[in-house]
């Protein structure tokens, strides 16, 4: 069954407070709400890319996480956390360890469509029982909001400015979510911290509880990169969705199913103008890139509604 | 070094079994008590390209850890090497080479750049077509290396290789009997141009 | 051995600091207080507020307090003041004021 | 009883590695280590051993995994070589840095480039500061040996620093030599358990390992793992001293070979110094006060011990089979360069590189060292300092 959000509160807070990660930063909304579908009595050890989140969450002497919790470098959480479940499957097998646990990785877009890619990849590959959540920003925002691949394009970041003759990004974002549903594990899904949260909620459910890997790439706003007011995260997140830039769905034992269709489908130009990233976008003469931004979400959203059979 | 040291260099070509055989010959003194060192000139083995493996047999710890310059024997375990490839060479005069080949050893004497010291050949090409139905050269060169050298008795050397091939075709044991025969026949029909 | 505990502070020797930077007790980060951050602060209306949770789970700072399933207030030992929570509510039950 | 066997370096490490039966072992093939988990992955196979054997996609992700399994309690190995080590490099620190006891048998290789497969000390040299000890062998043997002790040391409560045990690729991991092994029984015995006390999977306290650590705190965990490193050199004698008495095998920091009355001496790593060992032999017969000291612990450096076993030479030539590119001599020779620096009459110090790529290191060559040195001590003067040894001139 899935966790209704009444339900959801009740359980024990994983992520305490004190942490130092930026006011109305999206991403410790997003480890909060997947840590959520943990049942009470689960354990878990949990990995952290560097980052905004790990240097934020764990910094000595204080740590923000009630479970056990591992950050070793940028690019290889995916490896980390699986050398950890190795250890827990053959402890266990030994008699050494009775509780039962869970395994989650973190990283964000930087670590793990970029620089982490590889180790995501042979972990999810060689079939470990864990997690990996990717909060999904769209830059590298521990180092100062500079491009990484899953920045959309046209997005004024430090390493593609939009200047006088380049307009920001030069290239659309790459789609992870399709590439890890190319590993053909068990459980991928797209979602974000969206509405009522049953749909991270449940999807985060999902990834933990199925046996074998899974992956969920989580949208998740930043307000200091993206350059918008903190109290618009969740005004943010629903233009993401409603506007298609980021739809939720999942792929299931290699079912593909669209998890939300918008009733009206808004322009993307709804989700671009609270972002400071593409003001740029809104001079006269840039309306065309703003066209050609509709016209890459529309593809991609055919495109998705085509391989859920919508 | 130990006066009792012996060391062989082999020759063949990558795919032959060279390397094998000088493990073999290694395994076979080691089941006698000996001391010994088995191995390849170092590198990756490549089908057809030219290698070299190395043996040192010896009734004290062997320390040393180099290649062998002047070696007591050589084994050539493929005749078309003698064209391309100095065999002889640092070869000890009153040492012996033993060369894979249906001919006399004095017929094969002007392709080893004035060697003076003892030929000896055996037809491994035969030996193993009659014994094994394939070109397996290693285990009849190891039966006539084994002799020439005479580092070990005659019933000793076929126990322990016995053993070994147990050991190394355990999943494929219909080929023990004919590699022990071809590692028979060749230690005998060994034959040499003593000087 | 179950209450070992990370020296905090900010004069601990390198004999009584933790190996390899290991910290023992797991969510101590509520001992550090991100209230100071804060410039603006929302501001519970107890009576007009609905129990519907859609300010808690979208909270970056676990700062909702809630008990048995209910909203008891904020927690401003490590609300940032973000506003997260203001706009969130469909029924505007908080205000969101200057920090004094 | 001892066992007798004849077995390859790679196949008396994998040996070592069954016997221990590591808990968890994450690897990726690289020459000469690939017959390493080659090997145990046929224990897996076979069900000889119990481990959880990952086979991940680099070397980065096998120290990795290793960091991630050792910080959730398992016992953990893995092996590799030059580029893999090379690729390892950035978490070879923080498996050391978090007191993660991981043990690794580096079979030494060059590094690139160009590319060459055959054995130097450029992959481990390089590695010297990551913050693991390193133990060097000289034979299969050895390496079988040191892998077993390599458990006790990294685990020691006074240590918990990983720890590579180096021997020489294809020279010692593909050459087959006799060697003596422990009954499996005995080696479980004296590797005995990990002890845990802090570790992820410890469900009576949950731990967070790797935090960002600022200027307040940052010093402090260093010089922490410092004292570990120190502590390490008193660990290794007194767990070779229990190895002895089980196998009668004796190891300490260095071998000194030859040295009491020893005018000259090398200081050499791994394979080279069994070949020097002969030229000792033969120099001694004719006369030559000749001595040698095969340096085993390079990590942590034992300072004072080399100092007192060097002081009273006359001339002493460090072998180094990498160079540090200083151009001020190979990373073996400044360090023992400067351990003697406080000796009164110090003796003469010269430096060898020698064997890069995999280049033969033979009887002569070590002869001509020996020869150099005597020339010093006859002459009273230094040709040379900075010398490459077996180089096409």
């Amino acid at each position: 069954m899935a966790l209704n959000l009444r339900e959801a509160v009740k359980r024990p807070e994983r992520f305490t407070g004190g942490h130092r990660l930026c006011a109305g930063c999206g991403a410790s909304v997003t480890v909060r709400s997947v840590l959520r579908a943990l049942k009470p009595e689960d354990k878990a050890v949990i990995g952290a890319a560097t980052g905004c989140l790990e240097v934020s969450s764990c910094l000595y002497p204080y740590t923000a996480w009630k479970d056990s919790f591992i950050h070793n470098a940028f690019e290889n959480v995916g490896a980390t956390v699986s050398g950890a479940e190795a250890a827990y499957r053959v402890l266990k097998k030994k008699g050494k360890i009775n509780d039962n646990y869970k395994f989650i990785a973190f990283g964000g877009d930087g670590g793990t469509y970029d620089i982490g890619l590889q180790s995501l990849s042979g972990a999810m590959e060689r079939g470990h029982d864990m997690v990996y959540v990717c909060y999904d920003n769209g830059a590298y925002m521990n180092t100062g909001i500079q491009r990484s691949s899953a920045t959309p394009k046209f997005a004024n970041t430090t390493t593609s400015p939009a200047g006088k003759v380049v307009p920001g990004k030069q290239q659309f974002r790459k789609d992870l979510t399709q590439v890890m549903a190319g590993h053909h594990i068990p459980y991928v899904a797209q979602t974000a911290p969206f509405g009522n949260f049953n749909d991270i909620h449940a999807k985060a459910e999902k990834a933990i509880y199925t046996e074998g890997p899974a992956f969920l790439n989580v949208f998740t706003p930043c307000p200091r990169g993206w350059r918008y007011d903190t109290p618009k995260l969740m005004e943010i997140i629903k233009l993401a969705v409603e506007t298609c830039y980021w739809p939720l769905y999942e792929i299931e034992n290699g079912k593909w199913k669209l998890s939300y269709k918008p009733k009206k489908k808004l322009p993307i130009e709804e989700f671009l103008r609270p972002q400071g990233r593409f003001k740029h976008l809104f001079k006269p003469e840039n309306q065309h890139l703003i066209e050609e931004l509709q016209k890459e979400v529309d593809k991609r959203w055919e495109a998705l509604l085509e391989k859920c059979e919508e | 070094m130990s006066k009792e040291m012996i060391e062989i260099r082999w020759h063949g070509r990558g795919g032959q079994g060279a390397k094998t055989a000088s493990l073999l010959l290694a395994e076979a003194a080691f089941s006698t008590g000996k001391y010994i060192q088995g191995f390849p000139e170092y590198g990756p083995e490549r089908m057809g390209a030219p290698i070299t493996a190395y043996n040192r047999i010896s009734d004290e710890k062997i320390r040393i850890h180099s290649n062998i310059y002047e070696p007591d024997y050589v084994v050539v375990v493929d005749e078309t090497l003698l064209k391309d490839v100095d065999v002889t060479a640092g070869l000890k005069k009153e040492g012996a080479v033993v060369i894979n080949s249906a001919k006399n050893p004095e017929e094969l004497r002007s392709l080893l750049n004035g060697y003076e010291g003892s030929i000896y050949t055996v037809d491994a090409r035969t030996i193993s077509m009659d014994t094994l139905g394939k070109y397996f050269p290693n285990t009849p060169m190891l039966g006539a290396i084994a002799k020439v050298t005479n580092i070990m008795e005659e019933e000793e050397l076929f126990k322990a290789m016995e053993e070994s091939f147990q050991h190394k075709f355990a999943t494929k044991p219909e080929v023990i009997e004919g590699n022990m025969e071809a590692l028979k026949r060749a230690y005998k029909e060994v034959k040499g141009s003593e000087r | 051995m179950k209450d070992k505990k990370t020296p905090l502070g900010g004069n601990v020797s390198w004999k009584e600091t933790t190996p390899g930077g290991i910290i023992y007790d797991a969510g101590n980060a509520t001992r550090y207080k991100t209230g100071e951050w804060r410039s603006m602060k929302p501001v519970w209306n107890k009576d007009k507020c609905k129990q519907c949770m859609l300010c808690f789970p979208v909270c970056p700072d676990s700062s909702i307090l809630v008990e048995d399933g209910k909203m008891t207030g904020i927690d401003y030992d490590h609300c940032k003041g973000c506003g997260v929570c203001v706009e969130a509510c469909p029924f505007n039950v908080f205000d969101f004021v200057k920090e004094e | 009883m001892a066992i007798r066997e004849r077995l390859s370096g790679n196949e008396a490490v994998a040996t070592a590695m069954k016997q221990i039966n590591p808990d968890v072992v994450a690897a990726f093939p690289i020459t000469p280590s690939t017959e390493v988990p080659q090997y145990f992955s046929q224990f897996v196979a076979n069900g000889s051993v119990d481990t959880e054997f990952v086979a991940v996609e680099s070397e980065h992700s096998a120290m990795s995994a290793c960091v991630g399994a050792s910080a959730a309690g398992a016992r953990v190995m893995t092996a590799t070589s030059a580029n893999g080590l090379a690729l390892m490099w950035e978490i070879l620190y923080i498996a050391a840095s978090s007191r993660l006891p991981i043990v690794m048998p580096v079979i030494n290789r060059a590094l690139s480039a160009p590319i060459n497969i055959h054995n130097d000390h450029s992959d481990s040299m390089g590695a010297r500061d990551s913050g693991w000890i390193q133990l060097y062998s000289e034979d299969n043997q050895e390496a079988y040996d040191n892998i077993i002790q390599a458990i006790r040391i990294a685990e020691h409560k006074d240590v918990q620093l990983p720890v590579m045990v180096c021997m020489d690729g294809f020279i010692v991991s593909h050459a087959v030599e006799n060697i003596e092994l422990l009954e499996t029984e005995k080696v479980k015995e004296f590797v005995g358990e990990r002890e845990l006390e802090d570790y992820l999977l410890n469900a009576e306290r949950p731990v967070s390992m790797g935090p960002l650590d600022l200027p307040p705190h940052y010093f402090e965990h260093k010089r922490q793992q410092a004292e570990a490193m120190k502590n390490a050199k008193k660990v290794i004698l007194e767990i070779a001293e229990e190895y002895e008495k089980l196998t009668g095998r004796k190891y300490g920091l260095f071998e000194e070979y030859k040295m009491e009355d020893a005018e000259v001496a090398i200081v050499v790593l791994n394979s080279t110094a069994g070949t020097a060992k002969e030229v000792v032999d033969e120099l001694r017969e004719n006369g030559v006060k000749a001595g040698l000291i095969k340096l085993r612990v390079f990590r942590p450096f034992p300072v004072d011990e080399l100092k007192e076993a060097l002081k009273d030479l006359k001339a002493v030539a460090v072998m180094d089979k990498a160079d540090s590119f200083s151009a001020a001599g190979g990373p073996v020779f400044t360090e023992i360069r400067a351990a003697l620096y406080d000796v009164e009459d110090r003796p003469e110090i010269v430096s060898y590189i020698y064997g890069l790529g995999g280049r033969d290191v033979r009887v002569d060559d070590i002869k001509k060292v020996y020869d150099d040195l005597k020339e010093i001590v006859e002459t009273g003067k230094v040709e040379s300092v900075y010398n490459y040894l077996g180089v096409k001139e």
